[in-house]
Protein backbone atom coordinates (compact mmCIF):
# COMPACT_ATOMS: atom_id res chain seq x y z
CA UNK A 1 0.00 0.00 0.00
CA UNK A 2 1.46 3.32 -1.16
CA UNK A 3 0.09 6.38 0.89
CA UNK A 4 0.20 10.53 0.07
CA UNK A 5 -1.80 13.42 1.40
CA UNK A 6 -5.58 12.66 1.29
CA UNK A 7 -4.28 9.51 -1.28
CA UNK A 8 -4.27 5.50 -0.44
CA UNK A 9 -3.22 3.01 -3.35
CA UNK A 10 -2.63 -0.69 -2.98
CA UNK A 11 -2.86 -4.16 -3.91
CA UNK A 12 -3.96 -6.98 -1.82
CA UNK A 13 -5.12 -10.49 -1.47
CA UNK A 14 -7.46 -10.60 1.41
CA UNK A 15 -11.07 -9.59 0.32
CA UNK A 16 -11.66 -5.59 0.06
CA UNK A 17 -13.09 -3.66 2.73
CA UNK A 18 -16.00 -1.49 1.36
CA UNK A 19 -16.65 0.39 4.27
CA UNK A 20 -12.96 0.42 5.71
CA UNK A 21 -12.43 2.21 2.54
CA UNK A 22 -15.50 4.73 2.86
CA UNK A 23 -14.38 5.57 6.30
CA UNK A 24 -10.93 6.85 5.13
CA UNK A 25 -12.19 8.42 2.68
CA UNK A 26 -15.00 10.40 4.35
CA UNK A 27 -14.04 13.88 5.83
CA UNK A 28 -15.51 17.00 6.86
CA UNK A 29 -15.10 18.93 3.43
CA UNK A 30 -16.75 16.27 1.60
CA UNK A 31 -20.43 16.22 -0.01
CA UNK A 32 -20.35 13.80 -1.84
CA UNK A 33 -18.80 9.75 -1.41
CA UNK A 34 -18.79 8.14 -3.85
CA UNK A 35 -17.49 4.25 -3.94
CA UNK A 36 -16.81 2.19 -7.21
CA UNK A 37 -17.19 -1.85 -6.58
CA UNK A 38 -15.49 -3.60 -9.84
CA UNK A 39 -17.17 -7.17 -8.72
CA UNK A 40 -16.52 -10.50 -10.90
CA UNK A 41 -19.61 -11.21 -12.85
CA UNK A 42 -20.74 -14.80 -13.62
CA UNK A 43 -21.65 -16.12 -17.04
CA UNK A 44 -24.37 -17.13 -18.73
CA UNK A 45 -25.26 -21.27 -18.39
CA UNK A 46 -21.96 -23.08 -19.95
CA UNK A 47 -19.98 -20.35 -19.42
CA UNK A 48 -20.28 -20.50 -15.65
CA UNK A 49 -17.22 -18.35 -14.19
CA UNK A 50 -15.80 -20.16 -11.32
CA UNK A 51 -13.09 -17.66 -10.17
CA UNK A 52 -10.66 -14.66 -11.39
CA UNK A 53 -7.19 -14.76 -11.12
CA UNK A 54 -5.02 -11.65 -10.73
CA UNK A 55 -1.42 -11.23 -11.60
CA UNK A 56 0.00 -7.67 -10.83
CA UNK A 57 3.12 -6.30 -11.29
CA UNK A 58 3.37 -5.11 -8.13
CA UNK A 59 6.86 -2.82 -8.05
CA UNK A 60 4.96 -0.99 -10.94
CA UNK A 61 1.61 -1.48 -10.22
CA UNK A 62 1.32 0.67 -7.01
CA UNK A 63 3.37 3.49 -8.29
CA UNK A 64 1.56 3.78 -11.23
CA UNK A 65 -2.18 3.62 -9.63
CA UNK A 66 -0.34 6.58 -6.89
CA UNK A 67 0.03 8.87 -9.91
CA UNK A 68 -3.07 7.81 -11.17
CA UNK A 69 -4.90 9.11 -7.56
CA UNK A 70 -2.62 12.15 -7.47
CA UNK A 71 -3.54 13.48 -10.89
CA UNK A 72 -7.64 12.59 -10.41
CA UNK A 73 -7.33 15.04 -7.12
CA UNK A 74 -5.33 17.91 -8.55
CA UNK A 75 -7.57 18.31 -11.59
CA UNK A 76 -10.85 17.70 -9.71
CA UNK A 77 -9.85 19.17 -6.16
CA UNK A 78 -11.02 15.77 -4.41
CA UNK A 79 -10.59 15.69 -0.68
CA UNK A 80 -9.70 11.72 -0.92
CA UNK A 81 -9.13 8.89 -3.14
CA UNK A 82 -8.52 5.43 -2.33
CA UNK A 83 -7.98 2.89 -4.84
CA UNK A 84 -7.50 -0.64 -4.14
CA UNK A 85 -7.10 -3.87 -6.26
CA UNK A 86 -7.01 -7.41 -5.56
CA UNK A 87 -4.75 -9.63 -6.43
CA UNK A 88 -4.79 -13.55 -6.29
CA UNK A 89 -7.80 -15.44 -7.05
CA UNK A 90 -11.31 -14.04 -6.89
CA UNK A 91 -14.30 -15.52 -6.64
CA UNK A 92 -17.77 -14.76 -8.27
CA UNK A 93 -19.24 -11.63 -6.71
CA UNK A 94 -16.29 -10.70 -4.53
CA UNK A 95 -14.94 -6.95 -5.34
CA UNK A 96 -11.90 -6.84 -7.19
CA UNK A 97 -11.25 -3.04 -7.54
CA UNK A 98 -12.47 -0.59 -5.31
CA UNK A 99 -12.09 3.11 -6.00
CA UNK A 100 -13.62 5.77 -3.45
CA UNK A 101 -13.65 9.16 -3.89
CA UNK A 102 -14.51 12.45 -1.70
CA UNK A 103 -15.12 15.73 -3.50
CA UNK A 104 -17.02 18.96 -2.27
CA UNK A 105 -19.31 18.65 -4.78
CA UNK A 106 -20.99 15.41 -6.83
CA UNK A 107 -20.13 16.25 -10.07
CA UNK A 108 -16.19 15.71 -9.56
CA UNK A 109 -16.74 12.80 -7.70
CA UNK A 110 -18.58 11.10 -10.90
CA UNK A 111 -15.96 12.67 -13.22
CA UNK A 112 -12.79 11.55 -11.06
CA UNK A 113 -13.99 7.75 -10.33
CA UNK A 114 -14.99 7.03 -13.82
CA UNK A 115 -11.74 8.72 -14.95
CA UNK A 116 -9.63 6.69 -12.19
CA UNK A 117 -11.39 3.47 -13.64
CA UNK A 118 -10.46 4.24 -17.04
CA UNK A 119 -7.23 4.86 -16.49
CA UNK A 120 -6.66 1.84 -14.29
CA UNK A 121 -7.52 -0.50 -16.67
CA UNK A 122 -5.66 1.03 -19.56
CA UNK A 123 -2.26 1.42 -17.31
CA UNK A 124 -2.09 -0.34 -13.95
CA UNK A 125 0.69 -3.42 -14.96
CA UNK A 126 -2.11 -5.90 -13.73
CA UNK A 127 -3.70 -9.14 -15.46
CA UNK A 128 -6.97 -11.17 -15.51
CA UNK A 129 -7.30 -15.15 -16.26
CA UNK A 130 -11.07 -16.12 -16.24
CA UNK A 131 -11.73 -19.64 -15.21
CA UNK A 132 -15.36 -20.74 -16.32
CA UNK A 133 -16.63 -24.35 -16.85
CA UNK A 134 -15.19 -24.45 -20.26
CA UNK A 135 -11.38 -23.91 -19.14
CA UNK A 136 -8.93 -21.13 -18.31
CA UNK A 137 -8.32 -17.79 -20.98
CA UNK A 138 -6.38 -14.37 -20.05
CA UNK A 139 -9.00 -11.49 -20.43
CA UNK A 140 -7.57 -8.31 -21.89
CA UNK A 141 -9.50 -5.41 -21.50
CA UNK A 142 -11.23 -3.79 -24.47
CA UNK A 143 -9.53 -0.31 -25.53
CA UNK A 144 -6.82 -0.61 -23.61
CA UNK A 145 -4.36 -1.68 -25.88
CA UNK A 146 -0.88 -1.52 -24.88
CA UNK A 147 0.05 0.41 -28.01
CA UNK A 148 -1.81 3.30 -26.12
CA UNK A 149 0.76 3.24 -23.76
CA UNK A 150 4.79 3.80 -23.32
CA UNK B 1 24.65 -11.55 -13.88
CA UNK B 2 27.47 -10.23 -16.59
CA UNK B 3 28.25 -6.96 -16.97
CA UNK B 4 26.03 -5.77 -19.62
CA UNK B 5 22.72 -7.85 -18.21
CA UNK B 6 19.09 -6.19 -17.37
CA UNK B 7 16.48 -8.12 -15.73
CA UNK B 8 13.53 -9.26 -17.34
CA UNK B 9 10.34 -9.42 -15.78
CA UNK B 10 7.22 -11.89 -17.37
CA UNK B 11 3.79 -11.42 -17.18
CA UNK B 12 0.67 -13.47 -17.65
CA UNK B 13 0.59 -15.30 -20.85
CA UNK B 14 4.56 -14.04 -21.64
CA UNK B 15 5.45 -15.76 -18.19
CA UNK B 16 3.67 -19.03 -19.23
CA UNK B 17 5.77 -19.22 -22.25
CA UNK B 18 8.31 -18.55 -20.53
CA UNK B 19 8.01 -21.05 -17.92
CA UNK B 20 9.80 -18.15 -15.69
CA UNK B 21 9.00 -15.06 -14.35
CA UNK B 22 11.98 -12.87 -14.87
CA UNK B 23 15.40 -13.72 -16.38
CA UNK B 24 18.73 -11.94 -16.05
CA UNK B 25 19.63 -11.45 -19.97
CA UNK B 26 23.00 -9.91 -21.68
CA UNK B 27 22.47 -7.26 -23.87
CA UNK B 28 23.55 -7.31 -27.42
CA UNK B 29 25.45 -4.01 -27.67
CA UNK B 30 23.30 -1.23 -27.77
CA UNK B 31 20.06 -2.73 -27.41
CA UNK B 32 16.47 -0.74 -27.39
CA UNK B 33 13.52 -2.66 -25.48
CA UNK B 34 11.70 -3.29 -28.50
CA UNK B 35 14.60 -5.38 -30.06
CA UNK B 36 14.92 -7.08 -27.15
CA UNK B 37 11.18 -8.16 -27.18
CA UNK B 38 11.39 -9.05 -30.79
CA UNK B 39 15.09 -11.03 -29.77
CA UNK B 40 13.16 -12.83 -27.17
CA UNK B 41 9.51 -13.69 -28.44
CA UNK B 42 10.13 -12.98 -32.19
CA UNK B 43 7.75 -11.89 -34.62
CA UNK B 44 5.73 -14.13 -36.33
CA UNK B 45 6.62 -16.91 -33.70
CA UNK B 46 3.70 -18.45 -31.88
CA UNK B 47 3.14 -16.22 -28.98
CA UNK B 48 3.94 -12.96 -30.03
CA UNK B 49 1.82 -10.36 -28.46
CA UNK B 50 1.49 -6.61 -29.20
CA UNK B 51 2.87 -5.09 -25.55
CA UNK B 52 3.87 -2.41 -23.96
CA UNK B 53 7.07 -2.02 -22.35
CA UNK B 54 8.44 -0.62 -18.64
CA UNK B 55 11.81 0.11 -17.67
CA UNK B 56 12.23 0.70 -13.55
CA UNK B 57 8.39 0.52 -13.38
CA UNK B 58 7.63 3.51 -15.89
CA UNK B 59 6.18 2.78 -19.30
CA UNK B 60 9.25 3.90 -22.30
CA UNK B 61 8.76 4.06 -26.08
CA UNK B 62 10.23 0.81 -27.90
CA UNK B 63 12.83 2.87 -28.47
CA UNK B 64 13.99 3.43 -25.10
CA UNK B 65 18.03 2.19 -24.89
CA UNK B 66 18.63 -0.01 -22.09
CA UNK B 67 21.52 -0.06 -19.72
CA UNK B 68 22.92 -2.28 -17.34
CA UNK B 69 20.82 -2.99 -14.27
CA UNK B 70 17.15 -2.02 -16.12
CA UNK B 71 14.39 -3.62 -14.95
CA UNK B 72 12.81 -4.26 -18.25
CA UNK B 73 9.45 -5.38 -18.72
CA UNK B 74 6.61 -6.90 -21.98
CA UNK B 75 3.33 -5.55 -20.77
CA UNK B 76 0.71 -7.72 -22.50
CA UNK B 77 -3.07 -6.34 -22.77
CA UNK B 78 -4.19 -5.37 -18.98
CA UNK B 79 -6.54 -6.87 -17.58
CA UNK B 80 -6.98 -4.78 -14.66
CA UNK B 81 -10.22 -3.47 -12.88
CA UNK C 1 -40.22 2.72 1.56
CA UNK C 2 -41.34 1.01 -1.62
CA UNK C 3 -40.01 -1.63 -3.68
CA UNK C 4 -40.26 -3.20 -7.41
CA UNK C 5 -38.40 -5.39 -9.09
CA UNK C 6 -34.56 -4.73 -8.79
CA UNK C 7 -35.86 -1.57 -7.24
CA UNK C 8 -36.08 -0.14 -3.71
CA UNK C 9 -36.34 3.70 -2.94
CA UNK C 10 -37.45 5.33 0.33
CA UNK C 11 -37.45 7.86 3.27
CA UNK C 12 -36.14 7.25 6.40
CA UNK C 13 -35.41 9.30 9.81
CA UNK C 14 -32.86 6.61 11.03
CA UNK C 15 -29.28 6.76 9.72
CA UNK C 16 -28.71 5.35 5.93
CA UNK C 17 -26.46 1.60 6.39
CA UNK C 18 -24.19 1.38 3.50
CA UNK C 19 -23.78 -1.79 3.29
CA UNK C 20 -27.21 -2.70 4.02
CA UNK C 21 -27.92 -0.85 1.01
CA UNK C 22 -24.61 -2.01 -0.96
CA UNK C 23 -25.58 -5.74 -0.28
CA UNK C 24 -29.27 -5.61 -1.63
CA UNK C 25 -27.92 -4.02 -4.55
CA UNK C 26 -25.19 -6.74 -5.58
CA UNK C 27 -26.19 -9.58 -7.57
CA UNK C 28 -24.63 -12.12 -9.65
CA UNK C 29 -25.05 -10.04 -13.34
CA UNK C 30 -23.49 -6.90 -12.03
CA UNK C 31 -20.19 -6.35 -12.62
CA UNK C 32 -20.24 -2.34 -11.29
CA UNK C 33 -21.61 -2.01 -8.26
CA UNK C 34 -21.23 2.12 -7.46
CA UNK C 35 -22.61 3.94 -4.22
CA UNK C 36 -23.25 7.13 -4.19
CA UNK C 37 -23.76 9.13 -0.63
CA UNK C 38 -24.38 12.36 -0.23
CA UNK C 39 -23.01 13.91 2.94
CA UNK C 40 -23.82 16.97 4.89
CA UNK C 41 -20.40 19.19 4.64
CA UNK C 42 -19.32 21.42 7.22
CA UNK C 43 -18.79 25.33 6.06
CA UNK C 44 -15.86 27.33 6.56
CA UNK C 45 -14.96 29.10 10.24
CA UNK C 46 -17.55 31.11 11.35
CA UNK C 47 -20.18 29.23 9.31
CA UNK C 48 -19.95 26.01 11.07
CA UNK C 49 -22.92 23.83 9.94
CA UNK C 50 -24.49 22.36 12.90
CA UNK C 51 -26.97 20.26 11.40
CA UNK C 52 -29.43 19.83 8.13
CA UNK C 53 -32.86 19.03 8.89
CA UNK C 54 -34.96 17.89 5.63
CA UNK C 55 -38.61 18.10 5.29
CA UNK C 56 -40.60 15.70 2.77
CA UNK C 57 -43.69 15.46 1.16
CA UNK C 58 -43.77 11.69 1.93
CA UNK C 59 -46.72 10.54 -0.50
CA UNK C 60 -45.45 12.38 -3.53
CA UNK C 61 -41.64 11.89 -2.95
CA UNK C 62 -41.51 8.21 -2.40
CA UNK C 63 -43.59 7.21 -6.06
CA UNK C 64 -41.18 10.07 -7.42
CA UNK C 65 -38.07 8.47 -6.46
CA UNK C 66 -39.74 5.54 -7.52
CA UNK C 67 -40.36 6.48 -11.09
CA UNK C 68 -36.57 7.84 -11.36
CA UNK C 69 -35.43 4.28 -10.57
CA UNK C 70 -38.16 2.60 -12.95
CA UNK C 71 -36.37 4.94 -15.24
CA UNK C 72 -33.01 4.67 -14.61
CA UNK C 73 -33.20 1.32 -14.58
CA UNK C 74 -34.88 0.92 -18.37
CA UNK C 75 -32.56 3.28 -19.90
CA UNK C 76 -29.57 1.99 -18.56
CA UNK C 77 -30.38 -1.41 -18.34
CA UNK C 78 -29.71 -1.92 -14.75
CA UNK C 79 -29.45 -4.97 -13.02
CA UNK C 80 -30.55 -2.70 -9.04
CA UNK C 81 -31.23 0.48 -8.01
CA UNK C 82 -31.66 2.00 -4.91
CA UNK C 83 -32.37 5.71 -3.69
CA UNK C 84 -32.77 5.94 -0.05
CA UNK C 85 -33.20 9.87 1.82
CA UNK C 86 -33.12 10.88 4.99
CA UNK C 87 -35.93 13.07 6.88
CA UNK C 88 -35.28 15.51 10.26
CA UNK C 89 -32.08 16.36 11.69
CA UNK C 90 -28.84 15.11 9.78
CA UNK C 91 -25.52 15.80 11.68
CA UNK C 92 -22.52 17.42 9.99
CA UNK C 93 -20.89 14.68 8.59
CA UNK C 94 -23.88 11.95 8.01
CA UNK C 95 -25.35 10.61 5.24
CA UNK C 96 -28.23 12.83 3.64
CA UNK C 97 -28.68 10.37 0.41
CA UNK C 98 -27.93 7.12 -0.60
CA UNK C 99 -27.77 5.83 -4.26
CA UNK C 100 -27.15 2.73 -5.45
CA UNK C 101 -26.73 1.29 -8.22
CA UNK C 102 -25.57 -1.74 -10.20
CA UNK C 103 -25.40 -2.69 -13.69
CA UNK C 104 -23.55 -5.38 -15.53
CA UNK C 105 -20.72 -2.72 -16.64
CA UNK C 106 -19.25 0.64 -15.23
CA UNK C 107 -20.41 3.38 -17.84
CA UNK C 108 -24.09 2.37 -17.36
CA UNK C 109 -23.18 2.74 -13.32
CA UNK C 110 -22.31 6.27 -13.25
CA UNK C 111 -23.94 7.36 -16.12
CA UNK C 112 -27.09 6.20 -14.35
CA UNK C 113 -26.03 7.27 -10.68
CA UNK C 114 -25.32 10.63 -11.84
CA UNK C 115 -28.80 11.33 -13.91
CA UNK C 116 -31.06 9.67 -10.66
CA UNK C 117 -28.87 12.31 -8.51
CA UNK C 118 -29.35 15.47 -10.87
CA UNK C 119 -33.12 13.99 -11.16
CA UNK C 120 -33.95 13.51 -7.54
CA UNK C 121 -32.79 17.30 -6.34
CA UNK C 122 -34.94 18.71 -9.51
CA UNK C 123 -37.95 16.66 -8.40
CA UNK C 124 -38.00 15.09 -5.54
CA UNK C 125 -40.27 16.97 -3.41
CA UNK C 126 -37.98 17.38 -0.24
CA UNK C 127 -36.43 20.55 1.52
CA UNK C 128 -33.10 21.45 3.38
CA UNK C 129 -32.81 23.45 6.58
CA UNK C 130 -29.08 24.33 7.29
CA UNK C 131 -28.61 24.84 10.91
CA UNK C 132 -25.14 26.95 11.09
CA UNK C 133 -23.80 29.21 13.82
CA UNK C 134 -25.33 32.42 11.97
CA UNK C 135 -28.95 30.80 12.12
CA UNK C 136 -31.17 28.68 9.76
CA UNK C 137 -32.34 28.95 6.12
CA UNK C 138 -33.52 26.86 3.34
CA UNK C 139 -31.47 26.15 1.23
CA UNK C 140 -32.26 25.60 -2.53
CA UNK C 141 -30.24 23.14 -5.01
CA UNK C 142 -28.44 25.00 -7.36
CA UNK C 143 -30.19 24.65 -11.15
CA UNK C 144 -33.33 23.18 -9.79
CA UNK C 145 -36.12 25.77 -10.17
CA UNK C 146 -39.57 24.62 -9.61
CA UNK C 147 -40.39 26.26 -13.19
CA UNK C 148 -38.51 23.94 -14.60
CA UNK C 149 -41.22 20.86 -13.60
CA UNK C 150 -45.09 20.34 -13.98
CA UNK D 1 -64.92 19.80 5.16
CA UNK D 2 -67.31 21.76 2.27
CA UNK D 3 -68.35 19.84 -0.73
CA UNK D 4 -66.38 21.74 -3.45
CA UNK D 5 -62.96 21.87 -1.01
CA UNK D 6 -59.88 20.48 -1.66
CA UNK D 7 -56.60 19.86 0.87
CA UNK D 8 -53.89 21.93 0.78
CA UNK D 9 -50.23 20.72 1.72
CA UNK D 10 -47.82 23.49 2.81
CA UNK D 11 -43.40 22.79 3.01
CA UNK D 12 -40.95 24.12 3.95
CA UNK D 13 -40.72 28.15 4.02
CA UNK D 14 -45.01 28.16 2.90
CA UNK D 15 -45.29 25.87 5.74
CA UNK D 16 -44.06 28.09 7.82
CA UNK D 17 -45.78 31.01 6.73
CA UNK D 18 -49.15 29.55 6.88
CA UNK D 19 -48.18 27.99 10.20
CA UNK D 20 -50.10 24.82 9.31
CA UNK D 21 -48.71 21.95 7.48
CA UNK D 22 -51.93 21.72 5.39
CA UNK D 23 -55.64 23.36 5.11
CA UNK D 24 -59.35 22.50 3.67
CA UNK D 25 -60.01 25.33 0.76
CA UNK D 26 -63.03 26.33 -0.40
CA UNK D 27 -62.69 26.81 -4.47
CA UNK D 28 -63.87 29.79 -5.82
CA UNK D 29 -65.55 28.39 -8.60
CA UNK D 30 -64.09 26.46 -11.51
CA UNK D 31 -60.31 27.46 -10.36
CA UNK D 32 -56.96 26.71 -11.29
CA UNK D 33 -54.20 25.65 -9.11
CA UNK D 34 -52.09 28.90 -9.73
CA UNK D 35 -55.02 30.89 -9.47
CA UNK D 36 -55.39 29.19 -6.33
CA UNK D 37 -51.66 29.39 -5.21
CA UNK D 38 -51.96 33.49 -6.29
CA UNK D 39 -54.99 33.43 -3.93
CA UNK D 40 -53.58 32.22 -1.00
CA UNK D 41 -50.35 33.64 -1.53
CA UNK D 42 -50.42 37.12 -3.23
CA UNK D 43 -47.96 37.98 -6.02
CA UNK D 44 -46.02 40.85 -4.42
CA UNK D 45 -46.75 40.31 -0.82
CA UNK D 46 -44.20 39.14 1.50
CA UNK D 47 -43.03 35.75 0.76
CA UNK D 48 -44.69 34.87 -2.30
CA UNK D 49 -42.28 32.55 -4.15
CA UNK D 50 -41.79 30.88 -7.35
CA UNK D 51 -43.77 27.59 -7.28
CA UNK D 52 -44.17 24.37 -8.94
CA UNK D 53 -47.36 22.94 -8.67
CA UNK D 54 -48.55 19.36 -7.43
CA UNK D 55 -52.23 17.67 -7.26
CA UNK D 56 -52.71 14.24 -5.95
CA UNK D 57 -48.99 13.28 -5.86
CA UNK D 58 -48.14 14.76 -9.68
CA UNK D 59 -46.59 17.65 -10.45
CA UNK D 60 -49.13 19.18 -12.98
CA UNK D 61 -49.33 23.04 -14.86
CA UNK D 62 -50.43 25.93 -13.24
CA UNK D 63 -53.44 26.00 -15.79
CA UNK D 64 -54.24 22.28 -13.87
CA UNK D 65 -58.02 23.21 -12.68
CA UNK D 66 -58.81 21.67 -9.52
CA UNK D 67 -61.63 19.39 -8.16
CA UNK D 68 -63.04 18.94 -4.71
CA UNK D 69 -61.32 16.50 -3.20
CA UNK D 70 -57.74 17.11 -5.07
CA UNK D 71 -54.67 16.84 -2.61
CA UNK D 72 -52.55 20.53 -4.13
CA UNK D 73 -49.52 21.14 -2.88
CA UNK D 74 -47.18 24.13 -3.69
CA UNK D 75 -43.99 23.24 -3.88
CA UNK D 76 -41.57 25.97 -3.28
CA UNK D 77 -37.32 25.23 -4.09
CA UNK D 78 -36.46 22.22 -3.74
CA UNK D 79 -33.52 21.06 -1.49
CA UNK D 80 -32.78 17.53 -1.56
CA UNK D 81 -29.88 15.39 -1.70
Amino acid sequence: MLEAAGLRVGLQAEPIDLLAGRDWAACPGAGAVLSFEGTTRDGPPGERVLRLEYEAYAAMAEPVLLALATEAKARWGLERALVLHRTGAVAVGEVSVLVVVAAAHRREAYAASAWLMDRLKAEAPIWKRELTEQGAAWRANAGAPPEELG
Amino acid sequence: MSENSVTVMFFAMLREQRGASEAQVTLEGPETVGALYARLFPPGAAGALPVAFAVNHAYVEAERLLVAGDEVAFIPPLGGG
